[in-house]
């Protein structure tokens, strides 16, 4: 794997990472901080 | 921006009508509320963008008369270095500022300039990372001295700082305004990152697009794909930080929430027991998180915090 | 939800009611500072800063004075003569230039990927002599510049072998 | 203003004079700092004198973070505080007086920690006013920055691992400058050691400006 390959590994996988974890955080703050959803298509806990 | 207020009002209702239950719900509406549709928008736009860029910069764009492939990572490091830079240390300072000023002051503001640092800390890893790995093959080192790359470790060092300073539990007001110094102060090494390249000869080549000419050095199809990494970066710093701003929201509902509930229990005791009302700060049944919140900041009256 | 409640004395202070002497002379005080936070800026962009942060000196900067500069370790800047580079058993020698002044340099060690004929680089290293113009060296850098010109329509190799 | 920062520089000296803690802590911390780095560096004498200058400031910066620290601590007792916010106080001059207390304490230091360089690693300086005068700035920086950090992360039980954080990274430049000039005035280049020089003044400039502003806000909210 080149230098540029690793470069672009290296940049996406750690913006992928981070997206992530705040999406998995904006889960749990929401479910702790206003509760279960009901009505919507998504059930949550 | 009455985001906790809204949230808080449903929340409170939502605890009135299901009497029994301690959980609140979301409902649609709250829902739609907590999630606007345009960050979607954005965090599609980006990742359609980015794949996009990644494409056009690994496969379809030619190769540089000395750089060779080795210029692919153009289209990564620059579009990643502005939103760092310019997008997220620039809306930090500047909500900062708006908090400082009397007449803007709002927890808006603060929440934003957190949202926007935390994120731009990440690029500013990022474009460290990916300078590292171009200067590697193209310079023949990793790293150097020079006053570019200084500048912009000491710019991560000093954001690091103001996370730090943020961790630290306080009235959302007292931490606010700690918080809104440290930015501005850390900011000013922004410009000098900025125009190191051409104050000082250094290692690090001096700008394509915003150079001191303002006429791109960069030509057709690379040019293009360039303008792409920076919109596609720009639409996934946009969607990164609403995101990150609802967190911070909602984790500050959360405080106030759980304090609410600590009193609520409090008061239930004192009745049910018969004594007066009273309330002392270091009280076991409240926990430690809403203590260190209200203390040292003896504005937040105990009849606000419970609304 | 008014209630009543008893707090420690020194929660009870109130702001308002502490003394705001700092606060009359605010406007004018506010005022000084932005300018000698303006001041000091411009100070520093155009006196202050100068070259105390250069990374390097150039072939002409360094070749000017050479006597302050004696054999002592230094980052050397110029542009790599076109048919002056040789490859020797320990390493590379070649002749760089700016401003028609012409520094020789012998350096050992593996130059990197994109040294060429005719882009600027860095050599760190230090001269033979306070009288010579030879330049000892041990590092190269490649100082390559900000313009991107397509060198290929085709991608998968660039003229100088380099592959991705 | 300055007859404030007169009266609290004077409190906090005098606290000092009666606790000792610069003396008996700060000052053997600086010290035992020299010869740590002496053990990393070897005993060469050579390395030593030319790393001489950029020890020394490192030292300083260290042993300034411990200052303010103390600077800190006093204000920080049981509601001390809110007397200082009632006491009727100009908040700048609170700053510029404690500012004034802990860069006189630093330039006592700076002057054994000296004494201890020349003796131990053998330094010398050719160009004396240059370097006195780039102490000076450097030490009103230091100072400055350190104080207005120090009220920033004032009442915080972390304190003591958050400000260097906070401070070291901003006060970089008045290190790397110090340094620098320190460098050029051991081997007397006083040309190079003056542009450094003319860094120094507008940062401890701007640190001072930024702390009659913003430190009475931070008391406020601390």
């Amino acid at each position: 794997m080149s230098y540029i390959d690793s470069g672009y590994a290296v940049c996406l996988a750690t913006l992928a990472l981070y997206a992530v974890v705040l999406v998995a955080r904006r889960r749990r703050i929401e479910r702790e901080a206003v509760g279960e959803r009901v009505g919507g298509r998504r059930r949550w806990r | 921006m009455s985001m906790t207020e809204e949230v808080s009002a449903v929340a409170m209702k939502a605890m009135k009508d299901h009497q029994g239950e301690p959980r609140p719900v979301i409902d649609d509406e709250l829902h739609r509320r907590l999630r606007p549709r345009w960050v979607r928008v954005t965090g599609v736009a980006g990742l359609l963008g980015l794949t996009a860029t990644v494409v056009l910069g690994l496969w379809v764009t030619p190769p540089d008369e000395t750089q060779g492939n080795l210029v692919r990572l153009v289209y990564l490091h620059p579009p990643v270095a502005w939103v760092a830079l310019y997008l997220a240390f620039g809306l930090a300072a500047l909500s900062s500022l708006l908090y400082l000023w009397r007449r803007t002051r709002s927890l808006f503001w603060d929440r934003l300039a957190a949202a926007s640092v935390e994120v731009g800390v990440v690029f500013n890893a990022l474009t460290l990372a990916t300078g590292m790995l171009w200067g590697r093959p193209t310079w023949g080192v990793w790293w150097t001295w020079d006053a570019r790359l200084t500048s912009t470790a000491l710019l991560l060092v000093l954001f690091l700082g103001y996370l730090a300073l943020r961790r630290v539990p306080a009235a959302p007001e007292v931490r606010a305004r700690r918080c809104a110094v440290a930015a501005i102060v850390a900011f000013v090494d922004v410009p000098i990152v900025h125009f190191s390249v051409v104050w000082w000869q250094t290692l690090h080549q001096g700008a394509t697009v915003l150079n001191p000419d303002l006429s791109p050095t960069i030509h057709g199809s690379m040019a293009w794909t360039l303008l792409l990494g920076f919109l596609a970066m720009t639409a996934v710093f946009v969607w990164m930080v609403s995101i990150r701003y609802r967190i911070e929201t909602l984790a500050d509902e959360a405080v106030t929430r759980s304090l609410a509930t600590a009193l609520a229990e409090r008061w239930a005791e004192d009745e049910a027991s018969g004594t007066a009302p009273t309330f002392g700060l270091g009280a076991s049944s409240v926990p430690e998180e809403v203590v260190s919140a209200t203390r040292g900041d003896p504005q937040m009256s105990v009849g606000e915090i419970v609304r | 939800m008014a209630v009543s409640v008893s707090v420690p004395s020194e929660v009870v202070t109130d702001r308002a009611g502490a003394p705001r002497r700092g606060r009359r002379p605010g406007r004018a005080r506010l005022i000084a500072v932005a300018l000698i936070l303006v001041a000091a800026l411009i100070f520093l962009l155009v006196e202050g800063l100068g070259s105390s942060l250069d990374y390097f000196d150039t072939v002409a900067q360094a070749l000017a004075h050479k006597q302050t500069i004696g054999t002592s370790t230094i980052r050397l800047e110029g542009v790599v003569v076109r048919g002056s580079v040789e490859h020797t058993a320990t390493g590379t020698d070649f002749v760089i230039s700016s401003n028609d002044r012409h520094v020789r340099v012998d350096n050992t060690g593996d130059p990197p990927q994109l040294f060429q004929p005719g882009i600027p680089v860095v050599v760190v290293g230090h001269f033979v002599s306070a009288s010579s113009d030879r330049f000892l060296s041990n590092q190269i850098m490649v100082k390559h510049s900000a313009d991107y010109i397509a060198a290929h329509p085709n991608r998968v190799r660039a003229p100088n072998g380099s592959t991705r | 203003m300055l007859r404030d920062a007169w009266l609290v520089a004077g409190r906090d000296l005098r606290i000092e004079a009666r606790s000792r803690v610069a003396l008996w802590q700060v000052l053997p911390f600086a010290l035992l700092a020299l010869v740590l780095f002496a053990f990393a560096l070897g005993p060469d004498r050579a390395t030593l004198a030319s790393a001489a200058p950029g020890l020394f400031w490192v030292a300083v910066l260290f042993s300034g973070v411990l200052a303010v620290h103390r600077s800190v601590a006093i204000e920080s007792g049981e509601g001390t505080r809110d007397g200082l916010r009632l006491s009727g106080l100009d908040p700048a001059g609170i700053f510029l007086g404690k500012a004034a207390a802990v860069a006189l304490q630093l330039a006592a230091l700076e002057v054994v920690l000296w004494l201890g360089m020349r003796v131990l690693f053998g330094v010398t300086i050719r160009a004396i006013w240059l370097a006195v005068a780039a102490a000076a700035l450097a030490t009103i920086g230091l100072a400055a920055a350190g104080v207005i950090y120090g009220a920033l992360s004032g009442g915080l039980r972390v304190r003591e691992t958050l400000l260097p954080l906070l401070v070291l990274p901003v006060v970089a430049p008045v290190l790397l400058a110090a340094s620098r000039v320190w460098s050029a005035a051991a081997v007397g280049a006083v040309g190079a050691g003056e542009s450094w020089l003319r860094i120094l003044g507008p940062f401890a400039l701007v640190y001072l400006a930024v702390g009659v502003v913003v430190y009475g806000p931070l008391l406020e909210a601390g």
